[in-house]
């Protein structure tokens, strides 16, 4: 991401060598690591930070195929561990938390309050796969409450989920409280019970072999720092 | 009568489609393979993936051969114009084509909105699928049939029409069966792309076990779910490939057939 | 529409009126066809014989012109009647037999969407016997492919007699027949336009063709019909080279009687023995005579000074010499009679004869030369 | 000669492929459309399509016209299983071409490993790109071309080769121009899919900017980023969708005036 | 290797033993053809003839046997030299012309690929030299689409010379050409092939073709050689019903004098003049007799009993009956000279004329009956 802040700013004594720094995050992450890579940038105007945005098994299954990463920012540690366990990231530390919050039309039409109002007749539910981070969340949440629902469709990723209510295809869904925050004008989220309960937690780690070690470093100790947590809370994440 | 020189382009050219399958065959956990495969998680996709598959190479038949037979006999200049459209899906990136046809039938679109009110609601069915996969099918069905339309000429049904044939007989005695190796080429061609849809069918129709989760999506699921080691979804794609190139090879060997 | 060439429109079946420019080819040309009429058309290559029976047929349309038939328009500006129902039959110069049927299939492909709407069954029962007359039995399960060019020539021919249009359009039909089979091939066309009334316009360069098949002979040369008329009368007085190289023979159209032909003006030619049974009426008896034609060629004749004896010749006559022309091959001596009959003799022997206009003459022609037909 | 009763298949299977297009209109944002049109966002991505595009559809040409050229003129049972194997790739959802590229490409793959000790790294590099848009474009352009051929026969080369010409020139002086219509829909066929390609790009070549993310990447990353509205997507489909059809019906009309 | 029906090996230039079986038709045929030679190859429709041609060609590939050209193997068991490799031309029974090239690219590429293998720029101008040769000046910019069926033949034609192989396979060359360009055509294909010395099989279903262009005729039926030699002996004792079809020409070899064919036993066949002119020699004064052909047709000779007077033939000379046999146009009189000449009668003017074997008669034949060329 390109910083137009740059000159602006002073370098600092620990100004890092002119470099590209190549992050793989989470799709989720989206708008708090576009922020993070304008700081990073901010600090260390000599580097450029690239951010690729996908779905954390694309991203880790490119970083097991040798992608040029230096930082792997994933949604859960199911796609972290085995890069771990292979010694292909270095050590993960988790630094953000989510939680679901009930995604309906702006304005809540159908006046959908709780977990049970999903199961509602009438009401087009769609929810995430269980095999990705949210759809394990979903389960969990909806288990806990006692809540069975037959959804209209298992999405891929939230972002699907968020298109089809955002579209009026659906009528609600279980989706992160970031992407109730990234899109104001689109959804409305209700908090439901027991959310906080259910927690999603996100790894980072810098990719083992990367040619930017410092700098890799440097972006994961930014994201861990006040500074970083400060800019993941305004986009709606939890502390780890 | 070929050319020696061409052996060398025409070999990379097969390997570069061979070898990365082949690279997929290394991936495989045999030894989980038959219990994976024979699992319900496996064959209800890829039933579903069949039925559908099937019904939307149907529907590329019956309204693709007509479009071509226009198509082919038109002013080449609309003719142009006509190919182009119809081409234009093919450019179209998977999710696109989902936003497209949700902007059309879903909630809120043109078409959509009419077929509600008749009760009619397709998102989220297995109609869907259909209507997605006979979306970027039917491209196929068209171009190639018309092409052998095309380079069938019109000689043979002229000769018809002066032994006073009308044009339906013409149609379906003399233009269908003159154009065979291209309609079976086209068919082949549609019901592999429909066999392979991933991602209008995910945007428009969801994925919902039994209803609109395809082979294609079940693969993507269980990649979402295994990530790195992509154990299941390489394996729920070999079966995709095993059954699809059995297909291929039975109609190709039969197409062979019919050609000789 | 006005009478063409003396023809009475009102007898006329199809009528055509046909300008059409296609590069730097111009057709233009008035034709007629009386019902039940066969019209040779001849003339030089590309001088536009395929592209008017593409305009009869519907395959193609004029700039300008109409086609009738029956009194009905199936050309004309803005309307194009189609071919399939113009009741107008087209075999053209390829065989185009269709390469995904059989010979029986093809043959039948006529019988069964054709003038017979015949079922499935009967059309493939019909088929053979078609294939069966045009000489190809046992050949029915053969695909176009496994046939050798004369007997895909065959197979259409079949294919086209057997739709039994209104109008038959043969397009050069004899070509690629050989030698033994071609003459059984044009008796089977003769009779089988005959047996059904059905008018037909046949495209050839044989000049047999023209005096077997047709009743009239029209001439196209550069798009533009130059001669046209019996076959007898443009054979007779050629109108350009072109006609005279076709030309170069006697024809003698009257009736059959005994094996002979005998000319209106009571002449009788005796014809070559094979030939002579076909003259012969198929139940002995009483019957009345049968229209026939003798054909012979003018250097065939033999003249003399003096009444030939002790030769072989079956047919001796004496005329009066009517006019000397030159001709392609050698000196042509026109003499009297109905029909005249040409001789044509080399300039040495026309000197040693002493022969003049007003001459009389005997002319002597052998039975073996002379072919003749049933009409 | 068109039968009358085709009319209406034709057309509604011409609405359904235009009519999710036009669907898509109707939810662009048209004031806001020019200024994103122009953006580097829009424009570096289109950039690298056309290229990348280009380039895939000249390594088609010149590997699948020699692979169409050995299967049309192999015995048909080899034909056959030749045209099963490269018809396969179609079948193949898009992850599932990502996937089988890294096996054979990517660190560990059987080719990669020997590419990366000659130092050469293919996946995450515009090259990465171009093999994944051949990989999926080449089997349209190997089947529309075998189709041609097939169709043509044989009967002109053995004419040329009876009056004494070698069978290079036979292949580039009659083969060739005879297969013109059908290697030009074949080209088009390539180049569009090559232009849509997404599924396999995005697992093999990533998505970065200015590098591998071409336009269906880019629309991909519009509709995942979030805070945008599907606009961002639907404005660069848009752009895609009217360059797509500019080329196709140039090309279109330009093959028009070739067959008349 | 042996000898072929009496040939020698040693001077043949194309040797060929095939044997091939399609379906229920099988082929096995062996001809020889030497240096220069051109063979006449006739037949029933079916009979092989384009099979041959193909098999020859290298177009098709028999199930065994062998064929050689001048000693080296172009076809066995295991081996196929290919087609653009044999210097064997085909002009195949369709005329093939590559569509998407103009008449003139069309006969340009024979030229440029054939033998002669011409620069694109001194092809295109003999290119336009060939096609003036077949009448064609001034189409060389027409796409074979925009040619009728007899210019497409010609350019076919014209290519196939072009490509100048050393052996030259034509499949009915003449087919589709208009009768007044025919004999022009015949002859340009009789020079161009005795200019270069080439060898060649034509395929024809005109007797006429196999007179003019071949020393040597073969006539195949059912996939063998049923009859073989040179064209007057085949054609003077017809040894099947086909041939006797064909036949029917009296054909004499001997020399050109003065506008007349000399007969090797001194008899002066006297010409029709068209074909005079063509026997006198180019330079007036003294010259080595040329080799020339008369043919006339059995039922042109007229047999009489005296010596005729105050007639037109200029072919008078007597003879005896060697023998009397039934042909299919009549009754077949052999006459004593050298060569033979055939009479052929009605039976009734046999019996007229009181004619037995060992009868002398005296035979007349008008010269503008007798066609001549030059060999
Ligand atoms: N598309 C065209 N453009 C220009 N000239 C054409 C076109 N089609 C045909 N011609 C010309 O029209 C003329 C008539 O062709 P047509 O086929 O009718 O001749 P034809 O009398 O049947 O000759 P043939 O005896 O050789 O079959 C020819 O001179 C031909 O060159
Ligand atoms: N694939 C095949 N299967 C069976 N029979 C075949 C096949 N191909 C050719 N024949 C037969 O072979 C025979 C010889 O065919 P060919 O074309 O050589 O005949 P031809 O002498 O050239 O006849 P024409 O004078 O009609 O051109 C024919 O009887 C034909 O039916
Ligand atoms: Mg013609
Ligand atoms: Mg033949």
């Amino acid at each position: 991401a390109p910083s137009n802040a740059a000159d602006t700013v002073e370098p600092t004594a620990t100004g890092l060598e002119p470099q590209t720094l190549s992050v793989y995050a989470a799709a989720s992450l989206t708008g708090a690591f576009d922020e993070m890579a304008a700081l990073l940038e901010r600090e260390n105007p000599a580097v450029d930070v690239q951010v690729s945005y996908d779905g954390s098994s694309t991203l880790a299954t490119q970083i097991a195929a040798g992608a040029p990463a230096d930082v792997f920012a994933s949604a859960d540690q199911k796609n972290m561990q085995p890069l771990a366990d292979d010694a292909l990231v270095g050590p993960a530390t988790l630094f953000a938390g989510n939680t679901l919050r009930i995604a309906v039309a702006p304005g809540n039409p159908l006046r959908i309050e709780n977990l049970a109002d999903l199961a509602r007749a009438g009401v087009i539910t769609v929810l995430c796969a269980a095999q990705v981070p949210c759809g394990a969340a979903s389960a969990a949440l909806l288990s806990n409450a006692g809540v069975t629902l037959s959804p209209a469709s298992e999405e891929q990723n939230v972002t699907a989920v968020v298109t089809k209510i955002a579209s009026g295809e659906a009528d609600a869904g279980l989706v992160y409280a970031t992407d109730v925050a990234a899109n104001p004008d689109r959804i409305d989220g209700v908090t439901p019970a027991g959310a906080s309960e259910v927690v999603g937690h996100y790894p980072i780690a810098v990719v083992a072999g990367s040619a930017h070690a410092e700098a890799a470093q440097a972006f994961v100790d930014l994201v861990l720092s006040p500074a970083g947590q400060a800019v993941l809370a305004a986009h709606g994440f939890l502390a780890p | 009568m070929i050319p020696r020189l061409l052996y060398l382009p025409a070999s990379i050219g097969l390997a570069l489609l061979v070898l990365p399958l082949a690279g997929l065959l290394l991936k495989v956990d045999w030894a989980a393979l038959p219990a994976l495969l024979l699992s319900p998680e496996a064959l209800q996709p890829l039933g579903l993936s069949l039925v559908t598959a099937s019904v939307s190479t149907l529907l590329c038949l019956l309204l693709g051969v007509p479009l071509a037979v226009v198509i082919a006999r038109s002013k080449p200049r609309a003719a142009g114009l006509l190919r182009a459209l119809v081409t234009v899906p093919l450019v179209l990136p998977p999710l696109v084509g989902g936003i497209a046809l949700l902007s059309l039938l879903g909630r809120g679109g043109v078409l959509g909105n009419t077929l509600e009110l008749a009760g009619l609601r397709i998102p989220f069915t297995t109609a869907a699928v259909v209507i997605a996969q006979t979306f970027v099918a039917l491209p196929f069905l068209v171009i190639a049939v018309e092409g052998a339309l095309r380079t069938a000429g019109i000689r043979y049904e002229r000769v018809a029409a002066t032994l006073g044939a009308g044009r339906g007989t013409v149609f379906a005695r003399i233009t269908l069966p003159l154009v065979g190796p291209g309609l079976l080429a086209g068919t082949v061609l549609s019901f592999a792309r429909a066999l392979g849809e991933f991602g209008a069918t995910a945007l428009f129709a969801g994925n919902q076990v039994g209803v609109t989760r395809t082979m294609p999506l079940a693969i993507y699921t269980a990649f979402n779910g295994s990530g790195v080691t992509t154990d299941q979804a390489v394996a729920l794609s070999l079966l995709l490939i095993a059954v699809a190139v059995i297909i291929l090879v039975l109609v190709g060997t039969r197409r062979a057939s019919v050609l000789s | 529409m006005t009478a063409t060439l003396g023809r009475d429109v009102v007898t006329a079946l199809l009528a055509a009126n046909l300008q059409l420019t296609r590069g730097g080819f111009t057709l233009d040309v008035q034709l007629t066809l009386a019902p039940g009429e066969v019209l040779a058309l001849l003339g030089p290559n590309g001088s536009g014989k395929s592209t008017v029976l593409d305009l009869l047929a519907g395959l193609a349309t004029p700039d300008t012109g109409t086609v009738t038939l029956d009194g009905a328009t199936l050309t004309a500006p803005g309307r194009l009647v189609a071919p399939e129902n113009r009741a107008i039959g087209l075999l053209g110069q390829e065989p185009l037999l269709f390469p995904h049927l059989s010979a029986r299939a093809n043959v039948a492909f006529a019988l069964r969407f054709g003038e017979a709407r015949l079922n499935a069954a009967p059309a493939r029962v019909q088929a053979d016997r078609w294939l069966d007359r045009v000489g190809l039995a046992g050949l029915g399960s053969s695909l176009p492919g496994a046939l050798s060019g004369g007997q895909q020539q065959r197979v259409a021919l079949a294919r086209a007699l057997a739709a039994g249009p209104r109008v038959l359009l043969l397009d050069e039909p004899m070509a690629a027949l050989d030698a033994e089979t071609a003459p059984f091939i044009r008796q089977l066309i003769r009779e089988q336009l005959a047996e059904t009334g059905t008018s037909a316009i046949i495209v050839t360069h044989d000049i047999v063709d023209a005096v077997v098949l047709a009743h009239r002979v029209a001439v196209l040369h550069h798009g533009t019909l130059i001669d046209e008329g019996t076959t007898a009368a443009v054979l007779a007085a050629p109108q350009n080279p072109f006609v005279a190289a076709l030309a170069g023979v006697n024809l003698v159209v009257g009736t059959a009687q005994n094996g002979a032909v005998v000319a209106p003006d009571g002449r009788t030619f005796r014809v070559r023995p094979a030939d002579a049974a076909a003259l012969s009426p198929a139940t002995p008896g009483a019957e009345a005579p049968a229209p026939a034609a003798a054909v012979f060629r003018p250097a065939s004749v033999v003249v003399h000074t003096e009444q030939p004896r002790h030769a072989s010749p079956r047919n001796v006559w004496s005329a009066r010499v009517r006019g000397i022309e030159p001709g392609s091959g050698g000196v042509r001596l026109r003499t009297s009679g109905d029909p005249e009959v040409i001789a044509e003799l080399t300039p040495a022997a026309v000197a040693d004869l002493g022969l003049q206009v007003g001459s009389t003459v005997w002319l002597s022609v052998k039975a073996t030369d002379v072919s003749a037909y049933r009409r």
